[in-house]
């Protein structure tokens, strides 16, 4: 059993009283010590997914209609809300794209951190001060008694992002959810939060999810990767053996996509077409329309999973052949 | 969107809108057949009839004079409209040319600006006394007055949505194809906050009422003879216990209209470009 | 903070200078002869004549200015045509009613619309809140001296609960009792006042529940009542204070109509009786005193302000 | 090396910070300070740097955006930092800018042929509606759209799609130097692939000289064929695209390059 199983999860949101599929039944999981990357555009759901395992979706037009979520052998869709509050934020932490305003400005980021710990822990006031500043100090702030009493203005981004990531750990949680964490910062500081990210996985052992539209950023930080297109994990492995055989012609597009910076390339291999709108029907497979090697096939019938190389899995009628 | 297809989609599923939006058409209807419909002359004095109880022929009774209170309030309406039309006309003019003048550009509009803050330190109520002082009663000097209280808020609120737009990308890009002052006031700017101005117009003819109605009661507004549902009030107030109907209606008419447009004005709000909700507060 | 004060003070300066002068330029603008407006029409031509030597009213305008600048700050702000008597001492008799009037009305506010506002906000769509946020849009429809009329029509003429006009002081017979002479007041002025409150505190915090560090607080675990008041309605505690600061600022005048109807014996109502008496030093007096008062209260809404929210800058 | 179209010596750009009151004081940011570099006829120089770098602000100034505090941009020989904007405005057709934001680029209120017409009336390129729906159809095609999408208003297009007609209505003027300030940043990255080999072809195509300004080191080694890389407001280190990729000699373009992520994967398009 792993720490985190999603199966089948469909999510959609209602857009005037019609309920659009979003994600469209994903499955994966994640285990102790373990980074899973979710990769893919704007639209492909994954934001979505990430809400949906953090439990964020209340009170959003977005609904999970079908699928299981099970975190430690505990099925997180049928929980009430108070249980369901009892794991966020301490079995379970979540960080955020943006780090300029996910923290509250008008409270010390110390205050905000030990809000966090007491919520879940009982602690008292002044020792949870102490865990605090422990916490800054391991995600590297420099001055940490001082930071503590700073609020979230008087730092720069890379820092609210650490503060972010303190906070998260500060319960110890098992699973670390990370919704797009470096997409706003600059790529020296990017580089730091990364590996700060990796650094303190190793130390705790939590299980990590890393959402992003990066796929640089993703190989570089995952042990294994799911790619989404439109609600659905079109391939998925290691990181290792996906990167080492592409074989979804999307994962193979994206990456010939994406202009490099220790060769020349004359012309980029593009995909041609655009990414499809919410709520655009798609026979087959949907990526068939932008697809060089599409057939008859891929318009007729959605295809299923075709294991490549042990559990690198491909959603592709033609996988074998990309593959190769 | 042009200003007539705005209606339809801010009102699409907000019954209470729609009716206020229906009412205020009636108001309209009344104000501009009041000549037609008014079964009574609304001057003419009937003193054996005086403070007659709402019933047949004298729908909503006589007040003190013997006056068909039905007749002056449908008149009244006429006064409503005026008034109100009027003031949203002085104060977007005076108030929205100063604001967007003043945000775009900059030396004029410290300079404006800051006459504009000045004026804001009289409450409204304060400086429409004020005004009034210097003047005579007359329906021309309330929209005035009125006009120009809220000339200053508008000016404010033009002058923040001004520069918010004045530091779109796509007014920079109008710059660097070259555009001169005018069409980047006129083409670019201007367009975007037609919806916006309509919201702010449809407050400031909510407030309008319930200000010109304040400054009648005082009798500091429209002249006593003008049939308005102000002065309707003002005028029959001391009767308050001996005939209630006759504050009754023209109450609740000032209500239902002023209710009205602000409902209207809040579906049209919740209908524009989300950057500026908040520069316009309404009720 | 002091220094900041300080330098907040300075800058209205200007400001006050301007509106001061509006104020003093008020005189002017009336058809006819400043000294006799100032004396009013029973003046006699030898009065007329030494007003307009001591205030020098025959030397230029900005002269004028100062001098009648320089009077106003040694507490001299001319003498009532009506009264008799100074200006100030006329003003000051009504400052009592009209204080305790707004301190009364901004407990109402703050009692009526920030409770159902927050509550407004957390049942946002539900009919809860349909029917608070449409039922206060509709007190604030309401024309304040109507609202006034019937409550004095139902609560002191039907029910005899509350005194229908007047105010002793209190201390007068009857000392702290006497306030009931100015619940109906003080619920009359709420009223629209509380409506908009109630639309403001709603409007806020429904905009800053979708600033993501809700999210981060949600994500924390909190209880959302937690979330719901730590987090959403502190933030937007903000803009409500700011709020709150203006509608008090704002009271003094919008108790004209109020004190009218109830007949009190406050500043308000000494404007519109001075209009018609035509007394305009006490006019011009209490503008100035209003408008001084307005900026002075802005000043404390930008220093409550800067505690409220730490990103801005007292420095 | 032949004469360059755009060469900019110790430019200076820097900002006082509105304090409020007049008693507040005032704080200058040094948004560019001392900036200077050639752009030859037909070649693509890139500024590329982290945010707050002041390569943004380089673009705007030389667009009269933002006014320069000191230092000469000659452009064709003439120094345009000086000129009025009476006199700037000729110029305009010559010095285009495409923007980052393809949803904020273009006004909401006008139909696509409305904002490619604008800047033709307004430099004389076409006397009348029939004139310039020619040329808008043209530059349309030369960007991927077809004629059709002339009627139609900006919310109606894709990301991708508003960025194409954003650099159409640079291309319609036929500008000789083009200011692109983050061109693809804000597009997927499937859809940045096709804009960016758009931006290239009509460069080359044209000849048109170019200032690519960007943080994605990897677009810039794809577009430029020299790079100046800018830290602080200045540029630190500048250099033919091979010598600053393969050979970083300042401490800073080090940390950058190193800075990227990478893929480990057999090549699939070498």
């Amino acid at each position: 059993m792993a720490l985190l199983e999603v199966e089948n999860l469909h999510i959609a949101v209602s857009v005037g009283g019609v309920l659009q599929p979003v994600v469209r039944g994903i499955s994966f999981t994640v285990d102790d010590n373990e980074t899973l990357g979710i990769v893919g555009e704007s639209g492909c759901g994954k934001s979505m997914t990430s809400l949906a395992i953090m439990g964020l979706l209340e009170g959003t037009p977005v609904r999970i209609t079908d699928g299981s979520i099970r975190y430690d052998g505990t099925e997180l869709l049928q929980l009430s809300s108070k249980q369901r509050r009892a794991i966020m934020g301490n079995r379970m932490a979540m960080i955020f794209q943006e780090p300029m305003t996910s923290l509250n400005p008008v409270y010390r980021i110390g205050d905000q951190i030990i809000e966090s710990l007491r919520q879940h822990k009982s602690i008292s006031k002044k020792a949870a001060r102490a865990r605090a500043i422990e916490l800054l100090d391991l995600v590297r702030i420099p001055n940490p008694s001082e930071r503590v009493d700073s609020f979230p203005h008087q730092m720069s981004g890379g820092q609210r992002q650490r503060v972010m990531i303190a906070m998260a750990l500060s319960c110890d949680p098992k699973l670390l959810i990370a919704d797009e964490p470096t997409t706003a910062l600059d790529v020296t500081v990017q580089k730091e939060v990364l590996e700060l990210m990796s650094d303190l996985q190793e130390r705790t052992g939590t299980a990590i999810i890393i959402i992003s539209h990066d796929l640089g950023v993703i190989a570089e930080t995952c042990d294994k990767v799911s790619v989404m297109y439109r609600g659905k994990i079109v391939e998925a492995g290691t990181t290792e053996n996906l990167f080492e055989r592409l074989a979804h012609p999307y994962t193979r597009g994206l990456l010939n996509s994406i202009p490099v910076v220790d060769h020349d390339v004359e012309w980029l291999e593009a995909i041609p077409g655009r990414v499809p709108t919410l709520g655009e029907e798609l026979s087959g497979c949907a990526f068939h329309p932008r697809c060089p090697i599409a057939t008859g096939l891929c318009i007729a019938k959605t295809p299923g999973d075709t294991y490549i190389a042990g559990n690198h899995a491909v959603k592709c009628h033609y996988a074998d052949q990309v593959a190769s | 969107m042009s200003v007539l297809k705005l209606m339809p989609s801010a009102l699409a599923g907000r019954k209470l809108a729609t009716i206020g939006f229906l009412w205020l058409v009636l108001v309209l209807l009344a104000a501009v057949f009041a000549g037609v419909i008014a079964p009574f002359d609304p001057l003419e004095l009937d003193p054996v009839n005086r403070l007659a109880e709402p019933g047949w022929p004298h729908l909503f009774g006589t007040d003190h004079f013997g006056r068909d209170t039905f007749s002056r309030a449908l008149y009244g309406a006429r006064m409503t409209v005026i008034i109100g039309v009027g003031s949203v006309v002085v104060a977007l003019l005076s108030g929205g040319l100063i604001g967007m003048l003043s945000a775009y550009f900059t030396k004029l509009g410290h300079f404006l600006m800051r006459g504009v803050d000045v004026l804001m330190a009289f409450p409204a109520l304060l400086m429409a006394l004020v005004l009034i002082t210097l003047l005579e009663r007359s329906v021309a000097n309330t929209i005035i007055v009125i006009g120009i209280v809220y000339a200053t808020t508008t000016a404010r609120i033009l002058y923040g949505m001004t520069l918010k737009l004045k530091n779109e990308v796509f007014v920079d890009a109008a710059v660097c194809s070259g555009a001169s002052h005018r069409s980047i006031l006129f083409r670019h700017i201007l367009p975007n906050l037609i919806s916006p101005l309509l919201v702010q117009a449809s407050f400031i003819f909510a407030f309008a009422q319930l200000q010109a109605a304040a400054l009648d009661f005082l009798g500091l507004g429209l002249p006593p003879e003008v049939p308005s549902w102000g002065n309707m009030l003002s005028e029959e107030r001391i009767y308050l216990t001996r005939a209630p109907w006759l504050l009754l209606y023209p109450g609740l008419l000032i209500i239902l209209s002023v209710f009205s447009m602000n409902l209207v004005g809040d579906a049209l709000r919740d209908n524009i470009d989300p950057r500026f909700k908040d520069d316009i507060s309404g009720v | 903070m002091l220094a900041y004060t300080a330098k907040r003070l300075l800058t209205l300066i200007p400001t006050l200078l301007a509106a001061s002068a509006l104020v003093f330029l008020f005189v002017h603008l009336i058809p006819g002869d400043p000294a006799s407006i100032l004396l009013g029409d029973t003046a006699t031509a030898e009065e007329v004549a030494q007003l307009t030597r001591e205030m020098g009213l025959d030397q230029p305008l900005w002269v004028q200015y100062f001098v009648w600048l320089g009077n106003v700050l040694q507490g001299d702000l001319g003498t009532s045509v009506f009264f008799k008597t100074p200006v100030l001492s006329v003003i000051a008799a009504g400052a009592e009613t009209s204080i305790l009037l707004a301190c009364m009305t901004m407990v109402w506010i703050v009692l009526i619309g920030v409770p159902i506002g927050v509550l407004s906000a957390t049942m946002h769509g539900k009919w809860v809140d349909q029917v608070t946020s449409g039922g206060a849009m509709l007190a604030a429809s309401i024309p304040t001296f109507w609202l006034g009329l019937y409550l004095i029509f139902i609560f002191s003429v039907g029910l005899g609960w509350f005194p229908s006009s007047g105010f002793p002081s209190l201390s007068d017979d009857g000392g702290l009792a006497n306030l009931r002479y100015l619940v109906l007041p003080s619920l009359t002025l709420a009223a629209p006042n509380a409506a908009l409150i109630i639309r403001l505190v709603r409007a806020s915090m429904l905009d800053v529940a979708r600033e993501d560090h809700v999210r981060t607080a949600r994500a924390k675990g909190l209880h959302p009542a937690n979330v719901a008041i730590k987090h959403v309605f502190r933030n937007a505690l903000i803009a409500v204070a700011a709020a709150f600061g203006f509608t008090f600022a704002a009271l003094i005048s919008e108790a004209v109509v109020t004190e009218t109807v109830f007949s009190l014996p406050g500043i308000g109502r000494l404007v519109v009786q001075s209009i018609l008496r035509r007394d305009y030093p006490v006019i011009q007096g209490v503008i100035l005193v209003i408008v001084v008062l307005y900026m002075v209260i802005n000043l404390l809404v930008d220093l409550a302000y800067a505690r409220l929210d730490p990103r801005v800058s007292l420095k | 090396m032949t004469e360059a179209i755009l060469s900019i010596r110790d430019l200076k750009t820097h900002f006082q910070t509105q304090a409020a009151g007049f008693l507040g004081e005032k704080k200058v940011i040094k948004a560019v300070d001392g900036v200077s570099f050639d752009i030859a006829p037909g070649e693509v120089l890139s500024l590329v740097g982290e945010s707050g770098c002041g390569k943004s602000t380089v673009g705007r100034t030389l667009t009269h955006l933002e006014k320069s505090t000191a230092g000469q941009a000659l452009f064709d020989g003439q120094d345009i930092l000086t000129l009025s904007p009476a006199q700037f405005r000729p110029l305009r057709r010559d010095i285009q800018m495409i923007f980052q934001d393809p949803f904020a680029s273009l006004n909401p209120r006008l139909t696509i042929e409305q904002t490619l017409g604008e800047p033709l009336f307004i430099h004389g390129l076409a006397k009348n509606w029939a004139e310039a729906r020619v040329l808008i159809a043209e530059t349309l095609d030369l960007v991927g759209m077809a004629p059709e999408v002339m009627t139609r208003h900006p919310h109606e297009f894709s990301g991708g799609q508003r960025q194409r007609i954003g650099i159409a209505r640079v291309m319609i003027l036929k500008p000789k130097l083009v200011i692109a300030d983050e061109a693809v940043s804000a597009l997927d990255v499937s859809i940045q692939a096709q804009v960016l080999n758009l931006i290239k072809k009509l460069q080359r195509d044209s000849g048109i000289s170019m200032l690519f300004i960007s943080h994605d080191l990897g677009v810039v080694r794809h577009i430029s064929d020299r790079v100046a890389v800018m830290y602080q407001g200045e540029i630190v280190e500048m250099g033919t695209k091979h010598e600053i990729f393969e050979n970083p000699q300042h401490a800073y373009t080090r940390k950058l390059l190193s800075a990227i992520p990478r893929i480990k994967t057999r090549q699939v398009n070498a």
